[in-house]
């Protein structure tokens, strides 16, 4: 077991590189580690490097917990690839685990024989203990399934950042980057991009930029001039579509996707929100975009987020509120009142564990049926949901479509994963974004503010134009004037067109597309994030020669016209969700087919072999 | 406010709708509705630039008969939905109607917050004592042993005083008036009308079906001289028939004196600052009421602050002088790119 | 076209009396005219009379309309009859109407050639035009098709009531016992015990009380001396179990099941509420009853509502909260951390017409999905729905029986026609009630607070036992200890765990009953008020020899275990409900089988002639 | 509160659980608790006779702390729960513990609500002016021009000012303290946990990961004799290094004197009174600090008045004594009846 302590590493000797088609990357430390960091600035250097990429990070809880703790232990893993990347991969090729608690959590998720990168000087008897180790397992053998490698992360760090001027304090902070440095050697990454970013991040704090540069340059060396690693490796450019690429975050995608629909309807974006987990990035990116027609309002509750956005919908804003689970809860009621009105508004549920607070950092997606049928009353609302970061940005733009087009709210489901996984996207032109037309009614003549168009929407008027004054409400509104009614047959009349409309929304989806075989034994239907995992499973399968399609749905309500027929084309339906079988229920329902649920509700996403493995023995 | 005088001047009967109006006769709504209606032509703004937003009760079917833009919402989200208007439509004044249920019970919170952060609305809180629209619950202005439907026995929680608790939230106006008090109602609209900020205004408004009665301690043509003490900026607190009676502060207790007698002046008499930069008087002022006291009607507060929306608006201008108007390619291709060729 | 002024009616002359089956009345005027007190006490005659009966009060809206507005109209339907009566009928005999608006609006509902008894010295010129009438139709022979009896019922009461010392104002307020008094000998039912009721309603206004009886008996004696009627009526005794009857409506029901489920668990009752329609008189009965083992608190919104009675669940109460579609959705936070802590609690929401404020007083069905789907996350809640006024008490029951013995929330639908309406039922004897068997934990050994029993309830502890305390919340728990746990398996057992308590309960539930033919061409599948209309339209169409069942479900949530094989034991399933086909929707996805919807949503249930006709359409 | 002393003596280890505390090193969370596992085994409670409750928050943590009954429910609705668990087990000692974005964002109006009813809890709220758990956005306590994640131009919203609004609510007790003077902090808790009503204690907590050194200005050694200013009943308002300060009322506006110079007097100095009925002198208290006044730190009111669930007992025993214990048969039969044979 190689275990060496600081020093002068031993001189460089040419060593085999070793070529990969995919790599997949786990960084796990303490909260106070740096991990989040280090796996961000290692997908950056991927992503100029040419590769397709997927990241998961994996936050322990809300709060800062006690170093050294299970409960503390903060993640990010990465998947590269000379192909196309759909998740952050199953297993990881490698873990650099900086302390016990790391280590233990995340060793089940390692590769068997895969490489483990230790920071051995934290593993104190203290550290030991609160992670729940008996004997300290870089010296009791029962790593021997692995390649480990152990080496003093702090005390070479320290060593590196001496006569930078930094606290012992902060320059144990440096040793995230000391990793990344060992990790930048051991997959040829260039050095000079990383160098620059940091000196960039850290501009306002020299010291601690250079320290940090010092450390990585360091790991770097380590890798290099030791000769722990007896190999290095080399993945090679993905085939991707030229252009323009950055890395984005579903919570990043969404806020700029609501700002560019903001921008080609020609609307003022007002967004009310309340700070929850994992929705809130979403309103912090937004609150930092005033220089755009773009109003953030913190509101003191769910209630209130929602309520300030159907008020600025009636004022003729784009009107957003974004929450989690426990909020949507709270919604409920005023997105009534949004379908009676009939007000354009976008709702952005991303799901977390549930039910209650349940696990608040974590992924899931059981608010589908709560989406679909959660509010008193036959209150039809579109929703949508996201498949990935990438995608998140193209949902914000057709939940505004919706909205607008049909006069109605819309929900646009999220999830913790997509949320704050990164992949790479690429940047769209903003000429070239196709615009949202939005007319606001002006004519008083005829005015009957029920009246409707062809999409069965009334017409959108701002409170300011003459002759227009119209009083709205939550009663039940005659189909023409909008005025009182409680007659009986108006009152049938409007719940239908209310559910006409919104189930009209499907007769304008474009067909349905289906990958891997067209028909034929089985096709795996997803919805929202599951979708990575699918793909790649299915691709697999198809390699496999079996006769799997691959059928992904973006909208949940209504479903598309054609989804019966498709799925009618094989023999079998599986559906991966990760909740007890929601969407499952939605389409028995709709098709009378009976189908297969493949739960998971884990906190975690599938893994493309969990899927995999599923339609392999579901094949004759 | 953007206020392009009309090209015809605006009468009451432009205010007037078509609808039916819902209330019972005797209403105290009436008055109210009465006096707004009145004083919105005059106020020199476009008709369609008004927005009246209203929650659940008898009082929020209000905006239903007033010929502006309206929304009758759900049960005490008013104005949270009206700061949401107020916020993205500065130009519009936005007018929150609102009951002692909607706006105290189910609404507390939105009430208080979005006093706390001044958005220009004016808020007219028609308080009755008791849940209208349901038939006569208990509402949080109920007065503690009020019978009702749901406390048979008497209720057992003590009211809100709302003018306190507007106060405490921070409010920049904060009157009372009474709905049979036409004039003085009148006076009072007005005076919010012309505020920046919140403006909240508690109206007592007598509810004949549920409440029969709930002021007549204030109104009573007999007793209401001395029942009833308004309140004058700059004028010195003084009331009853002939006006010799006053509040004079002891310590920190106010109390009531007779001018000549036993001692008291006139310069003894407390005086009315509406406009003073703390809420001491206002404070002192919203704790008077029977039965010792007689019951302030008028402005206890009105002072200056800048308004949410305008606040909002100067970060967006902040922003935008900082870093230019946004652009959204720039925005689209921000952080890290690389590119693929 | 006989009209009569006042003045002294003709001698009495022996007139026919001819026997009836059934007979339905529709009382209908203005909101002051005391509609509802004079339908009340003529179903306490016919209840006397040992008829069986059901009413459907039928208000115009929240508040007080101004006098003579077709919105101000109230009404008040009642049918009695020789047998066994499930609604309050379809069509009205006759129909009693007090003013031009009452008229116009119930008219629609008056079978062809019904009797009008109609107030036409309300008829004035202002009323009429009020009511939308361009001619007095009373005398422009619109109303031909009809038996008319126009008599000034106003100025009869006048002189009726002359010298009772009452004000002219008051003196019209006995309009509606003249009109009762006139029914009464329409129908042949005794004075005496209404005399009394009269006496000890107004027992504290004496005056008051003398003047309404005497208007009550020139009603009477005006029928008897006038040769207006041709005919009087007499409709045969019921043949009804033996037993004391009182009169019940939905609400009253609720009340009263809760009362007594808290003296048959031995535990208090605690009712945590916030008013509304049509909800609110279950908390008014409650309110009342602070004698028994009950407290009442009135919450400043349903949140408080829902939050206080989990904090007395948590003490130890047996805890209630009662709301309608609005206040369900703000209830749906707390509902599921209801369902994280599984402590019982029952939530009743008693529909109204939606979304949104809708229509505040009317009947509708349409939260059933909401109540089984409607929370974020996996949050499995019972689900049972009333069917009748007298079903309403043993659902009471029912929803503590399952709450205590699973320790879960759950869900029990009534609606806004349940709600008002009236029916006899037979009061049970107390002591007869099956016991409801709770024990709360004492034993501190071993204590694990989310240990199961064999129902997978965990155990129930109240505060204040020794040696049991413990911390709960809404986050994810350990499955045995209920510590917090971020453990991705442990999620998957939580969620499936909570799921299975629920599932389970499905499995100790009794058999399903069909009424009718136990399998054939169709079945009629209904839950919640249509029970009535459709059991009446099944028992009909079975009359005519059609092979139709009535299979009605109680539980909605989970479905009973039997429900699919005892559908497919028909050729077509037809659901009928207020709504637009929610069973329709649950009953499609569980069972894989297609049903037919038949759908109204009008605020109106539904009457016997639709489902009849519907069946008689499907059948072959 | 039934109160049979424990057999043993209970210890603060009694209190303690064996959970591990999920704050950040350093949080002053650590301190209140400290505080509070030393007080309740002083109470002569039984520990099965305590429950805690809590809404989401750091702050909302505490009850997985404590060795007794707790819930930890959902976000603002602490009030609410522990109310319905008051009003039906008022035997139990009932203690919220909540945080600024807990009781005064979305539970606002619960908050005050219970206040209003006086029920007999004893409110903690742990005001670290920031959003902990959720990682740094702004609170309804977070000063104009903080600087957030939501607000990164600076807060735009006034802040509440929690003293002020429980007083307008009606508190009968209500006090502040601060996370590091942690005697004081124990004085505090321990009179609250005396009070019979609601007990609103106010505590200024840091936030070392989101906020640090939001309280430095009244905690800094070097100068907190002049930025504290300890309310002690029936004590005149003094403060400083040597006690020399004082506040003097001048009119109804309060001032920083120094006795023995210009003039002043101890005896011109206001004297605390905390069982004052009136609350004018606690409002004015309550509005002091910087950058003007000190901070007062102490009991600002502290009444007798009956609690909710005493009132709502007392209607129960006289429903009893009118109508004797209600008979199920009897309800069931109520109304008119009829028999069939
Ligand atoms: C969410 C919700 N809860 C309850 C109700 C029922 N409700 C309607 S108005 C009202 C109270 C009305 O009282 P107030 O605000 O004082 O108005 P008023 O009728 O006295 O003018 C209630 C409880 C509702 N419509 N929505
Ligand atoms: C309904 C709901 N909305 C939002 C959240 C997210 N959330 C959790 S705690 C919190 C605010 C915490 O602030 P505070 O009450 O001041 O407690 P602290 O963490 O500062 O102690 C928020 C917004 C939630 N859990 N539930
Ligand atoms: S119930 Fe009361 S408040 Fe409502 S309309 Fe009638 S009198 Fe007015
Ligand atoms: S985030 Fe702040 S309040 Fe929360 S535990 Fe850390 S220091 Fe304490
Ligand atoms: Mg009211
Ligand atoms: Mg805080």
């Amino acid at each position: 077991m190689p275990t060496t302590e600081p020093g002068t590493p031993a001189p460089a000797v040419p060593r085999p590189i070793e070529e990969l088609d995919s790599v997949v990357i786990r960084f796990a430390g303490d909260s106070g580690d740096g991990m989040q960091l280090a796996g961000d600035e290692f997908s950056h250097a991927v992503a100029s490097g040419g590769h397709d990429f997927a990241t998961h990070p994996d936050y322990p809880s809300e709060i800062r917990a006690p170093v050294g703790t299970l409960f503390g232990v903060s993640g990010y893993q990465l998947q590269f690839s000379s192909h196309e990347v759909f998740t952050s991969g199953d297993q990881a090729d490698v873990l650099v685990a900086m302390n016990p608690a790391a280590l233990k959590l995340n060793l089940p998720d390692v590769k068997p024989g895969g490489m483990l990168i230790v920071n051995s000087g934290a593993f104190t008897a203290g550290n030991l203990a609160r992670a729940g180790y008996a004997a300290n397992p870089l010296e009791d053998g029962s790593l021997a399934h692995y390649q480990l490698y152990a080496l003093d992360v702090g005390a070479l760090t320290a060593h590196a950042v001496e006569g930078t001027g930094l606290g012992r304090k902060e320059a144990a902070r440096c040793r995230n980057f000391f990793a990344l440095g060992l990790m930048f050697w051991l997959y040829h990454r260039p050095l000079q991009d990383e160098v620059a970013d940091v000196e960039r991040r850290f501009a306002r704090r020299p010291a601690l930029a250079a320290a940090n540069v010092a450390a990585l340059r360091a790991g770097y060396a380590y890798g290099e001039n030791s000769e722990l690693f007896p190999v290095s490796f080399s993945v090679r450019p993905a085939p991707i579509e030229p252009g323009t690429y950055r890395s984005v975050t579903g919570n990043q995608a969404l806020a700029l996707g609501f700002v560019a629909a903001s921008e080609l309807a020609g609307l003022p974006l007002f967004v009310g929100s309340y700070p929850i987990t994992p929705a809130s990035d979403i309103l912090h990116t937004l609150s930092a975009l005033r220089h755009f027609d773009v109003t953030t309002f913190q509101a003191e509750d769910e209630i209130a987020g929602i309520a300030s956005a159907i008020g600025a919908a009636f004022g003729g804003a784009l009107a957003l509120t974004t929450t989690s689970g426990p909020g949507m809860a709270l919604k409920t009621e005023a997105l009534g009142l949004a379908t009676m009105l009939e007000l354009p508004l976008v709702v952005v549920n991303v799901q977390r564990g549930g039910p209650s607070t349940g696990l608040p950092t974590k992924i899931e997606q059981a608010d589908l049926l709560q989406a679909v049928y959660g509010r008193p009353g036959e209150c039809p609302v579109p929703v949508l949901a996201a498949r990935s970061p990438a995608d998140a940005f193209d949902c914000a733009l057709e939940a505004v479509r919706l909205a607008v087009t049909y006069m109605t709210p819309v929900i646009l489901l999220s999830d913790g994963g997509i949320a704050n996984s990164a992949e790479p996207w690429r940047v769209p032109d903003a000429a070239s974004l196709p615009p949202i037309p939005v007319t606001f009614r002006t004519d008083p003549a005829n005015f009957l503010p029920y009246a409707r168009d062809a999409h069965l929407a009334r017409a959108w008027v701002r409170p300011g134009t003459p002759g227009l004054e119209h009083r709205i409400g939550g009663l039940e509104k005659d189909f023409l004037t909008g005025d009182l009614s409680g007659d009986p047959r108006n009152h049938q009349r409007m719940v239908e067109v209310r559910a006409a409309k919104v189930a009209g929304i499907a007769t304008a989806l474009p067909p349905l597309e289906v990958h891997g075989a067209p028909s034929g034994e089985l096709v795996v239907l997803t919805w929202g994030s599951p979708w990575g995992a699918a793909a790649q499973a299915v691709t697999r399968a198809v390699e496999h020669g079996a006769p799997v399609g691959h059928l992904h749905l973006r909208h949940l309500n209504p479903l598309p016209t054609d989804l019966c027929a498709t799925l009618a084309r094989y023999r079998r339906v599986l559906v991966p969700e990760l909740n007890l079988g929601q969407l499952a229920r939605l389409v028995r329902e709709r098709c009378l087919v009976d189908v297969e649920p493949l739960v998971k509700v884990q906190g975690r996403p599938f893994r493309v072999a969990e899927i995999y493995d599923r339609i392999m023995e579901l094949l004759p | 406010m953007s206020a392009p005088s009309a090209p015809i001047p605006l009468t009451r009967k432009d205010f007037e709708t078509d609808q039916d109006v819902r209330w019972c006769p005797g209403c105290g709504d009436y008055a109210v509705l009465n006096q707004v209606l009145k004083l919105l032509p005059s106020l020199g703004i476009p008709r369609e630039n008004f927005a009246f937003v209203s929650g659940i009760g008898c009082s929020s079917r209000f905006p239903y008969y007033v010929d502006t833009y309206g929304l009758h919402t759900i049960h005490g989200r008013a104005p949270a939905i009206a700061t949401g208007l107020k916020v993205s439509r500065p130009d519009l004044s936005v007018w929150v109607v609102t009951g002692d249920g909607d706006a105290l019970a189910i609404g507390g919170n939105h009430f208080i917050h979005a006093i706390r952060r001044n958005v220009g609305l004016k808020v007219l809180l028609l308080n009755n004592r008791i849940y209208g629209l349901t038939k006569g619950q208990a509402s949080p202005t109920s007065e503690l042993g009020k019978k009702t439907k749901t406390s048979p026995f008497g209720s057992i929680d003590r009211p809100f005083n709302p003018v306190a608790l507007a106060l405490a939230a921070g409010a920049t106006f904060v009157a009372r008036s009474v709905d049979v008090e036409t004039e003085h109602l009148g006076q009072v609209l007005r005076a919010a009308a012309a505020h920046e900020g919140t403006a909240v205004v508690e109206i007592y408004q007598n509810c004949i079906t549920f409440n029969e009665g709930a002021y007549a301690f204030l109104t009573d043509r007999a007793t209401k001289a001395d029942a009833q003490l308004h309140l004058e900026h700059g004028q010195p607190l003084r009331f009853g028939a002939d006006g010799r009676k006053g509040i004079r502060l002891r310590g920190l207790d106010p109390e009531v004196v007779t001018v000549g007698e036993d001692g008291a002046t006139e310069s003894d008499l407390l005086m009315h600052d509406a406009h003073a930069p703390g809420t001491g008087l206002a404070w002192l002022l919203a704790q008077l009421g029977p039965p010792d006291f007689p019951t302030p009607l008028g402005v206890f507060r009105a002072v200056e602050a800048p308004t949410y929306e305008a606040l909002s608006a100067g970060i967006a201008r902040q922003a935008r002088e900082g870093r230019g108007r946004g652009s959204l390619q720039q925005l689209l291709a921000g952080g890290m790119t690389w590119t693929i060729r």
